[in-house]
């Protein structure tokens, strides 16, 4: 594939009470690479993503970002080595105007100040397209405007690693299409993307490689167009 | 020291506080626990409750117990007020936690002032048949004055929890903050369902006050003392787990009366709070939590 | 120097020209001046968690007496001079801070502070029971009847409560304008959000709880002494409790200005209506100017003022 | 040198002022004398406030149509402390510094009265208080005066009755069991009573305290009971005094002597509450309708006492405190008029050395501002039987066994034949 692997899943395995969320799930992320992770409601990915960017602290299993174990790193710390995330339902900081938004996780994540970190505020703005909303209270915002600011906050932690946790249910196809540009671009300029999304039309066009979990499993790993074809994912996918 | 004979009455003893601590937070369990609405002037209301049921006692000769149930309506239509209000101000505007705990704060405060205001401070109480009575069964001994409240206290959750669970509105009221999607398919109005659940909370509180008056001398700001005890009990059961509290309350009233009997009585209040700190350390939910 | 800087430094001297001087003979002055600088300190700590972080700590009254009973314990072990007992006081209640911060771990919204009360009633248990600082019986600490050069002993402890004053206010301004601040602000609007952008939650929840703690440590560190008697119902009173939660409601919770004004004006309402209503009116303003306000202007007279002025976001 | 200066300014001041004061003096005389204090008409203890400040205000109403003193009116100042010791200081300081009263008296409780001891000895002014226990203990202050009949040694006068009465039978008594509250009167009443417990060589076989908001008093009355204590003394607040007794009446403890510091059991409220609950109990009292009790005063006071107090939610008869609240400034005012001043120094001395007459009998102040011999009556509830407010009104249904001087019936003994 593209390039060397900059995160690795071994054996990672969740358990809730008695309830197994991820069973020893094996997975590599390459560097640059666009990977789409899909499976039905309830199938483990969101327990996955929650795990690699420590949100979840007490799975059993690896995940190696860059060949480092991160162990039992926090979430910040995660997120300032290079690993950011979206979050499915927006977790705007509400109180805070867009550009506060991207200010404050600027200032952590990167630990720029001042200038340095108005400037690339801006500029994350810009190339969100939410300049023209910058100075307004991030809780009056409209549905993709915050998934906008959702992703921007995500890229104002100058990741290597994305993930993209469905930054586009309940949007119309034309606000799909241009939040998949804004992905294309950012993955051109060298983000590794994980994109998780129960639109197929979206994974299918943006993903290189696509991985399929259900009841905790990884059920198929590969092209999609291959993926796709796969009966056992049909099965998960349409019942028996 | 320990005794069988002193153990086994700790216990009964324990059991019928906490049959009446149950009665106390049962309408905190539903406002809080299934509305999410942190009613810090519930044991203000229990303490109205109490003072009704002294009027009736004292002007006609009431029963407090009676007086409680012919009040609880009267209660209910308060209850129902206070949430118009409350959603008008602060759930509306989404600015509940906070400022709603605040605002609850204050209407503690302006019930209790207004009690005093109307009766003073003197400790009030009421007479009653079975206030001063005692069983012995066997080397136990049961207070009458304890007995018939906590009686009081389970039938009152008993009927609560049918109600809950068998009605239409009762399952609304369980659903309303737990399950946005069942309640939707039930096409219920969230806001009146709140309304019903918060009245009943407050109406319990009728009941609530007039065993308080049995069992103790009251005067306005005894309510203050409850508010730790009643959060202590509703979190401990889960919130939203009525049945819990009612575990919870019992788990308290032992414990107090436990520790009462064999270290020292001053330590039992510490005890339920350190219960609470640990439980909220070690399992948040509580016992029965969803 | 900025103009907060000049403005701090000339409340501190005008109070150290008034309390050393006899322009203000009216000793009363002092006494209620006192009580409404030290809820500006009490409010000012209760903001920097309740405010800025968003965590409701209803155990404030635990904190204020237990900053009270260390000074206790200090001057029945070596009668030691104010001075060494407030910043004792601070530290232990600093300490107890940092406890409670790590009950943020676990104890979120109502939870916390639910657990704060838990708290206050355990450590007001611990105080009744324990022998040494007077127990349920109460302490008397005797203050000396005056210090040079103030005259008054009670003037004395009115400055240093000012000086005490400025520096929470002077904290939490400070906290209000640092990347710490900003930290706390992103912590109140979503926790979870925060720690993904990079935010040492728990680290920064640490630090606030333990100042926080040990600003209410110093406010109740020189209460034995302006009271002379310290018994558990009074150093655990739920007015402080009240108080604290209250004063910057009014004020305003999102500057550091809120707290202050809201002391400043609920402070002194209550010193001027402990003197001429002198009933349960007092008690009944208290609630409805509370009730009034969270449901009125939930920005506090802050957000009043900025309204006003437009100058809203 | 900046102090010396002060110094000097301070000197100048304080003669301009007595200039101006000596001045100003005959303007003066017209002005009523002003007696300032706090008292707890909120919280906690309002209800007992409450009553004392209606007292008070039946002094003041009297004195002033007999003519008032030295010539003026008297005038009470008067704020609410809340019950709250916090703002005991500056009530005292306004009163002093704003108000400028002549005369001070303190609040009602040994909490309310502590705090405003620095302001008093600061500037030197001499204070009666109002139901202190053993305030002085701590502060040694010349100018206090206290009207609560404990006795020279408050803590052990307290119970010295009991502890006599309950060594005066056959059998003596061997064990005793120890409960009170946990808050300031009731840990004091129990220290004394377990110092006199080991004077005696009573065993002690329960020694507990309770948190005072406990709400069933089963179980400490059944561990108590499991003890078997011949004696059990208890020192208690209002709402657990009701408790202790409901539970020790419910399950019929069985001892001997049963009693002795249970704060609320005076007030007419619980009395008519508990009714026959309350027969055989030993307890302290300051004032109670027996013939040897009928001092002269008393009963015109209570008349009025009575009247005033109706519809106001407090005590509606008035002997266990209003009584004193009468008195303090009954010795107040005659102090005034003997000295013919209002000179704080005078009046101390006149205080230390003179035997007043009051409403509550004769009353002598020993050096630290005690009464010189105790007058805690130690009473028991004998005949009750029903609630009504009028049994309580009459002699007969809470006898003096103590001090001798004052005994009106015999001790029924033990508790459970008294019962």
């Amino acid at each position: 594939m593209t390039g060397e692997t900059i995160l690795a899943v071994e054996d990672l395995t969740m358990r809730f009470g008695g309830f197994v969320a991820l069973d020893s799930v094996n997975a590599e992320v390459y560097e640059g690479e666009r990977l789409g992770l899909i499976g039905p409601n309830g199938s483990g990915k969101t327990t996955m993503i929650n795990c690699i960017s420590g949100a979840l602290g007490n799975y059993t299993g690896t995940v190696r970002f860059r060949g480092r174990d991160l162990g039992s790193l926090k979430p910040h710390r995660r997120t300032r080595l290079g690993i950011a995330r979206s979050f499915q339902i927006p977790r705007p900081f509400r109180s805070q105007t867009v550009r506060e938004n991207l200010a404050i996780t600027i200032e952590y994540a990167t630990g720029a100040s001042g200038a340095e970190r108005d400037d690339r505020a801006e500029e994350v703005l810009q190339s969100m397209g939410l300049g023209p909303r910058a100075d307004a209270i991030s809780a009056g915002l409209t549905q993709i405007e915050m998934r906008k600011l959702e992703l921007a906050r995500a890229l104002a932690a100058r990741p290597q690693l994305l993930i993209s946790d469905e930054a586009m249910a309940g949007l119309s196809s034309n606000e799909v299409d241009e939040l998949l540009e804004i992905l294309f671009r950012l993955n051109e300029s060298g983000v590794t993307i994980i994109m998780i999304e129960h639109i197929m039309r979206a994974v299918m066009r943006f993903s290189q490689r696509i991985v399929v979990l259900d009841a905790g499993k990884k059920i198929a790993d590969g092209e999609p167009d291959a993926v796709v074809a796969d009966p056992a994912v049909e099965r998960a996918y349409l019942g028996d | 020291m320990f005794t069988f004979d002193l153990f086994w009455n700790a216990l009964v003893a324990g059991a019928l506080l906490g049959g009446f601590y149950a009665a106390v937070s049962l309408g905190l369990s539903i406002t809080f626990g299934q509305l999410d609405i942190v009613n810090i002037a519930h044991p203000a209301f229990v303490i109205l409750g109490a003072y009704i049921a002294y009027m009736g006692n004292e002007w006609w000769g009431f029963d407090p117990i009676l007086t409680g149930l012919v009040a609880a309506p009267v209660f209910y239509a308060i209850g129902v007020g206070v949430y118009r209000f409350y959603y008008e101000a602060f759930e509306r505007r989404d600015d509940e936690a906070l400022r709603g705990l605040a605002f609850f704060f204050g209407v503690m405060f302006i019930v209790e002032v207004v009690l005093i205001m109307a009766y003073g401070v003197d400790f009030r109480s009421v007479q009653a048949p079975y206030i001063g009575g005692n069983w012995e069964i066997g080397t136990i001994g049961i207070p009458t004055r304890m007995f018939v409240p906590c009686m009081v206290s389970i039938a009152m959750f008993a009927a609560v929890y049918t109600y809950l669970a068998r009605t239409f509105t009762g399952r609304a009221i369980l659903a309303v903050s737990q399950d946005r999607l069942a309640l939707e398919l039930m096409a219920a109005d969230p806001v009146r369902v709140k309304q019903v659940g918060f009245g009943l909370g407050i109406g319990t509180a009728a009941i609530a006050g007039a065993l308080l008056i049995i069992i103790i001398p009251i005067e306005p700001s005894v309510g203050r003392l409850y508010i730790g005890q009643v959060f202590a009990i509703v979190v401990l059961g889960g919130l939203g787990s009525i049945s819990g509290t009612l575990v919870a309350a019992l788990i308290l009233g032992v414990a107090e009366s436990l520790v009462s009997t064999f270290y020292g009585p001053s330590w039992a209040p510490a005890v339920a709070f350190s219960v609470l700190l640990i439980a909220l350390a070690v399992r948040p939910q509580g016992l029965f939590g969803r | 120097m900025t103009r907060f800087w000049i403005g701090a430094g000339a409340v501190i001297a005008i109070g150290l020209l008034l309390a050393v001087t006899d322009i203000i003979a009216n000793s009363f002055w002092f006494f209620a001046a006192y009580v409404v600088l030290q809820y500006v300190v009490l409010a000012t700590a209760w903001n920097i968690m309740g405010g800025y972080m968003g965590y409701v700590n209803f155990g404030s009254a635990g904190f204020f007496a237990i900053g009270a009973y260390t000074a206790i314990v200090l001057y029945n072990l070596v009668k030691a001079p104010l001075l060494v007992m407030i910043p004792l006081s601070g530290i232990v209640c600093g300490l107890m801070g940092l406890g409670m911060g790590y009950l943020t771990l676990r104890l979120r919204g109502v939870y916390f502070a639910i657990g704060t009360l838990a708290l206050a009633v355990v450590l007001e248990t611990l105080m009744v029971n324990w022998d040494y600082v007077g127990g349920a019986t109460g302490a008397y600490v005797i203050r000396p009847r005056t210090l040079e050069p103030f005259g008054d002993y009670v003037k004395f402890l009115t400055f240093v409560m000012l000086v005490l004053a400025v520096i929470a206010v002077a904290a939490a301004r400070w906290i209000e304008r640092a990347k710490f601040g900003r930290g706390l602000h992103a912590i109140r609007d979503d926790e979870i959000a925060a720690e993904c952008a990079g935010i040492p939650t728990l680290r920064l929840k640490l630090i606030a709880t333990t100042l926080s703690g040990f600003l209410m440590g110093i406010a109740g560190a020189p209460f034995p002494l302006y009271v002379g008697f310290v018994e558990p119902a009074s150093a655990f009173n739920l007015a402080y409790a009240v108080n604290a939660i209250a004063m910057p409601m009014i004020g305003g919770t999102t500057m550091w200005a809120g707290p202050v004004i809201g002391a400043l004006l609920l402070g002194t309402a209550q010193q001027i209506a402990n003197v001429t209503i002198s009933s349960e009116l007092n008690l009944l303003i208290v609630g409805l100017v509370l009730v009034l306000f969270v449901t009125l202007a939930p920005e506090g007279i802050v957000g009043l003022v900025r309204k006003y002025f437009g100058r809203g976001r | 040198m900046i102090s010396l200066n002060k110094r000097g300014l301070l000197a100048g001041a304080a003669a301009l002022g007595a200039a101006a004061l000596i001045a100003a003096a005959p303007a003066k005389a017209a002005e009523p004398i002003k007696i300032g204090f706090s008292m707890a008409l909120t919280g906690g203890l309002a209800g007992a406030g409450k009553s004392a400040l209606i007292a008070m205000q039946i002094w003041e109403k009297d004195t002033n149509a007999a003519g008032g003193l030295l010539g003026r009116q008297v005038k009470l100042i008067y704020y609410d402390d809340q019950t709250n010791p916090a703002t005991v200081p500056g009530i005292y300081t306004k009163l002093l510094d704003v108000d400028k009263v002549d005369l001070v008296v303190s609040g009602y409780g040994t909490n309310l009265i502590a705090p405003a001891m620095p302001i008093m000895m600061q500037r030197n002014l001499t204070f009666i208080a109002l139901f202190g226990l053993a305030v002085n203990d701590k502060f040694n202050y010349d100018r206090y005066f206290q009207i609560l009949p404990a006795g020279p040694k408050p803590i052990t006068d307290w119970s010295r009755g009991f502890f006599e009465l309950a060594m005066a039978q056959d059998p003596k008594p061997k064990t005793i069991a120890l409960v009170g509250a946990d808050a300031e009167f009731a840990k004091n009443a129990v220290k004394g009573a377990r110092i006199h417990a080991k004077n005696y060589g009573l065993k002690i076989v329960y020694d507990g305290s309770y948190h005072p908001k406990t709400a069933d008093f089963t179980p400490i009355v059944r561990a108590i009971q499991a003890r078997k204590p011949d004696v059990v003394y208890v020192g208690s607040y209002p709402p657990d005094s009701v408790g202790m007794v409901k539970a020790a009446t419910e399950m019929g403890l069985k001892t001997k002597l049963f009693g002795g510091g249970m704060v609320g059991l005076q007030y007419a409220t619980i009395m008519t509450a508990l009714g026959p609950k309350l027969n055989g109990i030993v307890n302290y009292d300051f004032w109670v309708p027996e013939p040897t009790l009928n001092f002269k005063g008393v009963e015109a006071f209570l008349k009025k006492y009575q009247t005033e107090a109706k519809g106001k939610g407090v005590d509606p008869l008035g002997y266990y405190l209003p009584t004193y609240a009468h008195a303090y400034l009954e010795i107040l005012g005659q102090a005034v008029k003997a000295t013919n001043s209002l000179d704080h120094g005078k009046l101390a001395e006149h205080m230390r050395k003179t035997t007043y007459d009051t409403v509550v009998g004769k009353v002598k102040f020993a050096p630290n501002g005690e009464w010189a011999k105790t007058r805690t009556l130690m009473v028991q509830y004998q005949g009750i039987e029903d609630n009504k407010l009028d049994t309580f009104a009459k002699a007969g249904t809470r006898v003096v066994l103590y001090p001798k001087e004052w005994v009106s019936g015999k001790l029924r003994y033990p508790y459970t034949e008294a019962r």
